[in-house]
């Protein structure tokens, strides 16, 4: 591996580039320590449990760009007519959100092309344009991930705006990738240096466990096999898995309060719930959890690529660490490879 | 979309008085769905009620809210007049601005916009009322009466007399139950057969009447108006058709010891037998316990004397069913008997005795042909004690009530004595005399005052034999205290009244509710006296609560005339505010889930099972089913069904969800 | 008249506490306005959630009332419902919701005054407990946008 | 484990039953439910204390083909659901074969659901110190400090349903949740809709919870949910002498009632 320049950022450095970052009225995420666990939380200034050797959290930090609960607007009506109040998008927070992994750093990718694919989304391109993404390179790993397979690296930049790696020093080297990541930068010159250093040696291996093209030609007319059932068994379909996906997006709308006044509120919801596409007739075109699972892979592996040009998994795992009946989805989908390709 | 009319009564002064009517009208019309939303002084007269008649019609509206007094008073006044317009009567509500606003609050603002919020509530609970039509539920006009006891022969011949078939069963091979086992009857002292045959006889002969003795109700399925009964005709092992009741195989049936049930055992009767002489109908059955040809396999010596070869060994017993649209409970009580008092030597001594046995030993039909001789020896008491609340009224023989009965019977019994026995004393232990009721006190005083029955207010501890005597121990609570003992010849105890023994079985089987002592239970202790929980099944005499003859033969006037009111229509209507289980479209057809848990909750057992198949009749799912002919309306189920799938009419989720959000002004 | 006037709903069933009520305007007795009553077949009916969505709703107390044990028209709606408010009672006071906020009683139909000191002392209660304003917070955080 | 796989053997062999619900190996050295359909796959059937999902749920998810015959592999908490279950008429006797697992680790057999009952009540079935002491935790606390608890922990849920898909006795074809003509409960997972969500899961299940704690095990944050049925269990428990899963018979705690409950606040 051939040794290469970076920007050097001292460990030592943290707490005043936070203290900076803070008083440009950006708001930080970072992994911080809780207990046997490591989540993304709102910090103001650098702390020891801030940490950087995570392997991954249970939630991604997509809620940042597309919460869990938004309001749209708020509407009131009269016998006259309707008015509507939508939020002040000047208002939203300037997040930095710092750490996080190059699979989640990615996942930006799909979401955004999604939010923009048909409609342009302004709620979620409002908050992206805000957030800066500071990534961070994977010393570890575990049995669930499996980026590599989805062909992210772990020391990927890509879909980050920065990107750090520690070093054995433990000291961050330093790729600046975006103008945003330039400001960040410029912000806080005088705390960065100069390192030249092989940041490849600091980078855990993450063992490849399938061909993605290969699993995206297998998927064809697969919509038949009868694997869907056979894995599907298990699951009880609930929407773990969706829930903590940093690339999953379906959403429900609802409005709430009443016919004269109130506000509609945009939701997460998850392709796995029975009544995701049930009809008012009564028809339920994915009516049992087969259908509904096979959607799920389908959906990431097939359709997106073949719409959006993107696909709709970043290998980092969560959702089969979160699933309660242990759905593991590379080992899924290392047995659908293994399958015949079905015609 | 609704379109709504609100009426603002001002009630003369009464609530115009402390509410701005014109404003409450004002402000409510601009509630959308509202149309029209006028005030007038008096809405319930013929001009206001034609006022909202008019409206309805030039404004087609979907629902009307009427602000006056509370529904309990004018609600049926304003549903007519809709429905004389032409709008279903379901589809008007009463918004109570009187009785629940300007009556208990001050003339202010306050109260008006209270005014406004109650009628914006009812007017989003209209918005969502839907139109109802009355239940009609056909009436099979048989009733059944179970029990041949005084009451039982009340009822029926009361119903009968009204032109209704009657099915009667009892479970004796005789009707008239423990009356026609009385001497004489308080207050009058009539002789009980003499009053009771001529009713019993009547009963076996009305055309209207379906006699089975010897009978029992093994099941009962249905509802109001349309019950279907299974009755187990016990084997009499008789050809009833060719026997004529001669009674030759009874004097010469050869089993000649089994304890006689009518006399309360104090003589005996063979293992054919009629129970009584003047029972009904007069016809013998055979005593399978104890008859030999059972028993041993050989015998039939009935069979032989038998002039028209009426015996029938190989009888089984039959199960017939009947359809009848109304059922009356007249299985009456039962008393407690010897073993539950051991303290007076009950059982022990030949010579205590209970009420029932002095009534056999009275009775110029009984063992003793009326003559008072103590069964030990036969000899004539001559001091006699009568013990009243043996059993009742005493928590710790677990039975807190007072039998109600004794005290009458009990005096009675002394008046019996003392004119059969004209030197002999009756001593009289009591806690209290009730003798409340039409020449009652009065019969109790002649007992003391003319037949000198000697009362002592005192409770007796223990009774024990001393050569030859029974030896009384009490107290006399009214001379402080002491001790009074008394040598007597016999002993009376008024034991308490209890429920029949099969009472509590019968009662699951028709599932009607009873009582800690195992009573059948009344649907309300005021107000529905001869009713049950269960719609079309009524109660009459002493199987409800301990009773006396009056008080039966009265309850079960009032349960025929029950029967006679629900026989009266060829449908009956019932109101349309039930609870029902919804249905959706397929594959779900309903988000019942069918745990059931809702059949429990029910007060009336409307709740089955019903089962959705497909066109070849497979069952693809079973849920519940709320019968409207049963069902009361309580919502009970409504609030307990997890899924949501059970709603009630008039009061639906949708409903009273938009009033709450509609009364705290959220909407 | 800057006093809090607290909301209080009355969920009462129709033929004890809605009769009671009735009687207590027929004898012109006067109580706070401050209570409005829905009216249910009894109180066997009443659902859990609608006490919670009055809370939700903006409601500062409630009171839920029938017939005495015994004297329901239906013989035993009121025997459930008092069990199901036993256990709901519990589950609300284990999650910090303010029980004194739920007035819970027998009125009949004949206790007209009864009613008029229910609502009395049940208002007087709110009053010097407020405005219910945890609740109103966890319905007002909803139309914060949030952050996720 | 051996006699198990035996038994899965056996009764898929003689095709007594057409499926097995067991457990096999999982990832990173956790177990899983299994679905075994044919006496080959059987060796991968597994039996220890990583074994703990419930699968009684998988009775209750109608997703198993119709007319077909299970078995399933039923630890403590499996028998005492499937008691609830068949009281409330979800199970068929006839197309369920249980095999049961005792505490320590044997295989029993079951002629009947009858016979399951007897031997759930030959157990200890009182709560242990330690769920006591979880409950007594949260009483201790002030209201305002109830208060603040719940709705932090409430606050984290994002409404993904694992609790109500990993509860074997949350088997509604149409949950409440998802019921909106009227929208009992608000959907969004903001407060409001957490709180309506987790009080009305817990009521629902109130006297019919069988303490599995499956609940806050599928919960991917893990919210301590199972504390508010835990909570009301014991209450019935105190208060009517109730406790789910332990007859097929006795009338449901909120089913049924005596007239002299004894409750303290009804004025």
């Amino acid at each position: 591996m051939a040794t290469e320049n970076y920007k050097l950022l001292k460990k030592e450095s943290l707490p005043a580039l936070f203290d900076k970052l803070t008083a440009s009225g950006k708001t930080i995420y970072a992994p911080v320590k809780k207990g046997e666990k490591t989540e993304f939380d709102i910090v103001t200034k650098y702390s020891n449990d801030i940490n950087d050797e995570y392997i991954q959290t249970v939630q991604s930090l997509k809620g940042t760009v597309f919460p869990k609960v938004e309001k749209l607007f708020d509407y009131k009506s009269d016998k006259v007519d309707t008015s509507i109040q939508e939020p002040d998008f000047s208002k939203f927070p300037q997040n930095v959100l710092w750490g996080l992994h190059p699979c989640d750093a990615a996942a930006f990718r799909p979401l955004d092309a999604t939010f923009k694919w048909d409609y342009n989304d302004e709620y979620f391109l409002t908050r992206m344009k805000l957030t800066t993404v500071v990534g961070l390179s994977c010393s570890k790993h575990d049995d669930y991930c499996f980026c590599s397979s989805v062909d992210i690296s772990p020391a990927s930049g890509d879909g980050s705006d920065i990107l750090l790696t520690k070093n054995k020093a433990g000291d961050y080297l330093v790729e600046i990738i975006t103008e945003k990541g330039q400001e960040v930068y410029d912000m806080a010159k005088d705390l960065f240096g100069e390192i030249s250093d092989d940041k490849e040696s600091y980078i855990t291996d993450v063992p490849k466990k399938f061909d993605l093209t290969e699993l995206n030609k297998n998927l064809d007319g697969s919509f038949e096999a009868p694997y869907w059932l056979a894995q599907s068994m298990r699951c009880i379909g609930c929407g773990a898995c969706a829930y903590v996906c940093p690339t999953c997006t379906c959403f429900d709308l609802q409005d709430e309060g009443a016919a004269n006044k109130g506000s509609r509120i945009k939701c997460w919801d998850s392709c796995g719930f029975g009544h995701f596409t049930l009809h008012t007739s009564g028809h339920n075109p994915r009516e049992t959890q087969s259908q509904r699972w096979r959607q799920r892979i389908l959906h990431k592996f097939s359709y997106m690529p073949d719409r959006i040009k993107v696909f709709g998994c970043v290998g980092c795992g969560r959702c089969s660490r979160a699933c309660p009946v242990d759905m593991n989805l590379s080992e899924h989908l290392i047995k659908i490879m293994e399958e015949p390709k079905h015609e | 979309m609704a379109r709504i009319g609100v009426f603002v009564c001002h009630c003369g002064e009464n609530i115009s008085a402390t509410v701005d009517c014109g404003k409450v009208a004002q402000v409510t019309s601009d509630i959308p769905g509202v149309v029209v939303s006028v005030d007038y002084k008096y809405m319930c007269s013929d001009p206001g009620q034609t006022m909202i008649k008019e409206y309805i019609e030039k404004k087609k509206l979907t629902g009307v809210v009427v602000a006056a007094c509370s529904p309990r008073m004018h609600e049926p006044t304003f549903r007519r007049a809709c429905g004389e317009a032409g709008l279903n009567p379901f589809l008007c509500e009463m918004a109570n601005v009187r009785e629940h606003c300007s009556w208990v609050h001050d003339k202010n603002d306050v109260t008006t916009d209270k005014a406004i919020d109650i009628v914006r509530t009812l007017v989003e609970k209209v918005k969502r009322n839907e139109p109802l039509m009355p239940i009609k539920v056909p009436v099979t006009k048989t009733a059944l009466v179970i029990g041949g006891g005084v009451a039982g022969i009340q009822s029926a011949l009361d119903i009968a007399n009204c032109g209704h078939k009657v099915i009667m069963v009892e479970k004796d091979p005789s009707i008239g139950g423990h009356m026609s086992q009385l001497s004489e009857t308080f207050p009058t002292l009539d002789c009980s057969q003499c009053i009771l045959t001529p009713r019993m006889v009547e009963v076996a002969q009305h055309p209207n009447i379906t006699l089975y003795t010897y009978a029992e109700v093994e099941s009962l399925d249905g509802f109001i108006g349309n019950f279907k009964v299974k009755i187990r005709k016990k084997a009499k092992s008789l050809d009833e058709k060719l026997c004529t009741g001669c009674g030759l195989c009874c004097t010469k049936c050869p089993v000649k010891n089994i304890p006689s049930e009518f006399d309360q055992g104090l003589s005996n009767r063979r293992a054919i037998y009629v129970p009584f002489p003047q029972a009904v109908p007069n016809k013998p059955v055979i005593d399978k316990e104890h008859c030999t040809y059972y028993i041993k396999g050989k015998c039939k010596v009935c069979e032989i004397v038998c002039p028209t070869k009426a015996i029938r060994f190989d009888q089984e017993d039959e199960i017939i069913e009947v359809e009848v649209g109304a059922l009356v409970l007249a299985t009456g009580f039962d008393i407690k008997r010897a073993d539950f008092f051991p303290e007076y030597g009950f059982g022990k001594y030949k010579d205590v005795i209970d009420g029932l046995q002095f009534e056999r030993i009275a009775s110029a039909s009984g063992p003793t042909l009326g003559e008072i001789r103590r069964p030990s020896d036969g000899q004539i008491p001559k001091k006699i004690v009568f013990l009243a609340c043996a059993g009742s009224r005493d928590p710790a023989k677990g039975i807190e009530y007072c039998s109600k009965i004794c005290c009458m019977y009990t005096a009675k019994h002394a008046i019996l004595y003392k004119h059969k026995v004209h030197d002999g004393t009756a001593y009289i232990f009591y806690m209290d005399i009730r003798a409340a009721g039409k020449n009652y006190d009065e019969f109790t005083r002649r007992a003391i005052e003319e037949d000198g029955a000697k009362y002592i207010r005192g409770r007796v501890s223990r009774i024990y034999e001393r050569d030859g005597k029974l030896i009384v121990v009490g107290v006399d609570t009214l001379m402080n205290a002491k001790t009074v003992e008394i040598e007597a010849d016999m002993v009376v105890l008024a034991t308490a009244g209890i429920a029949s023994p099969g009472a509590e079985e019968l009662a699951q089987k028709l599932h009607v509710s009873y009582d800690q002592h195992k009573f059948f239970a009344e649907a309300h202790p005021k107000l529905k006296p001869v009713e049950t929980n269960t719609a079309g099944i009524f109660l009459a005499g002493a199987c409800q609560n301990v009773k006396d003859i009056p008080e039966s033969v009265a309850q079960a006037s009032g349960a025929a005339v029950k029967v006679c009111g629900l026989f009266s229509n060829d449908e009956l209507t019932r109101d349309p505010s039930v609870a029902v289980v919804n249905r959706t479209a397929p594959p779900l057809f309903s988000t019942c889930v069918g745990c059931f848990l809702c059949q429990s909750v029910c007060p009336y057992q409307a709740i089955e099972k019903e089962e959705i198949k497909s066109r070849d009749g497979k069952i693809l799912k079973t849920i519940a089913f709320v019968n409207p002919s049963v069902c009361q309306g309580c919502g009970t189920c409504v609030a307990l069904c997890r899924s949501k799938s059970i709603d009630i009419l008039g009061y639906t989720h949708k409903q009273v969800y938009a009033e709450v959000e509609a009364l705290l002004n959220t909407l | 008249m800057n006093e809090f006037e607290p909301k209080v709903v009355a969920f009462v069933c129709n033929w004890c506490t809605y009769a009671g009520a009735d009687l207590t305007g027929t004898s012109r007795i006067k109580y706070a306005p401050n209570v409005k009553i829905i009216r249910f077949p009894c109180t066997g009916r009443i659902d859990f959630m609608l006490i919670l969505k009055a809370f939700a709703k903006g409601a500062d107390g409630i009171i839920i009332s029938g017939c005495h044990p015994n004297d329901c028209h239906y013989t035993s709606g009121n025997f459930h419902a008092k069990r199901r408010w036993m256990v709901f009672r519990t589950m609300l006071d284990f999650l910090g919701v303010d029980v004194n906020r739920i007035t819970f009683s027998w009125v009949s139909a004949a206790e007209g005054a009864r009613w008029a000191e229910i609502v009395n002392t049940t208002v007087d209660g709110i009053k010097k407990l407020g405005p219910y304003d945890n609740y109103r917070k966890m319905v007002n955080e909803e139309t914060e946008v949030n952050n996720g | 484990m051996d006699k198990l796989r035996q038994k899965a053997k056996e009764l898929l062999s003689n095709n007594e039953v057409q499926i097995v619900v067991g457990y096999e190996e999982g990832t990173a050295g956790k177990a899983r439910p299994a679905f075994i359909s044919s006496p080959d796959q059987a060796d991968t059937l597994i039996y220890d204390e990583r074994c703990i999902h419930n699968l009684a749920v998988y009775l209750t998810q109608h997703k198993l083909p119709n007319n077909t015959k299970i078995a399933i592999v039923a630890s403590f908490p499996v028998m005492k659901s499937i008691i609830t279950l068949a009281s409330e008429k979800q199970l068929d006797e006839n197309f369920i074969n249980v095999i049961g697992i005792s505490k320590d680790n044997n295989l029993i057999e079951f002629k009947d659901f009858a016979d399951i009952e007897r031997y759930i009540n030959q157990q200890d079935l009182s709560f242990t110190p330690e769920e006591q002491a979880l409950i007594d935790k949260i009483d201790a606390m002030s209201m305002e400090e109830r208060w603040e608890y719940w709705q932090n922990e409430f606050s984290r849920c994002f409404k993904c349903y694992a609790c109500r898909s990993a509860c074997p006795m949350c088997y509604c074809t149409l949950c409440i949740t998802d019921f909106n003509q009227p929208q009992w409960v608000s959907v969004p997972s903001h407060k409001l809709g957490n709180f309506e969500w987790h009080i009305n899961r817990a009521m629902h299940l109130a006297g019919r919870c069988i303490g599995c704690d499956e609940c806050s095990r599928a919960c991917p944050l893990d919210l301590p949910i199972n504390l508010l049925t835990k909570k009301l269990s014991m209450d019935i428990q105190k208060q009517f002498g109730y406790s789910a899963g332990q007859s097929l018979t006795e009338p449901y705690a909120l089913s049924t009632y005596k007239p002299d409950d004894k409750e303290t606040f009804i004025r």
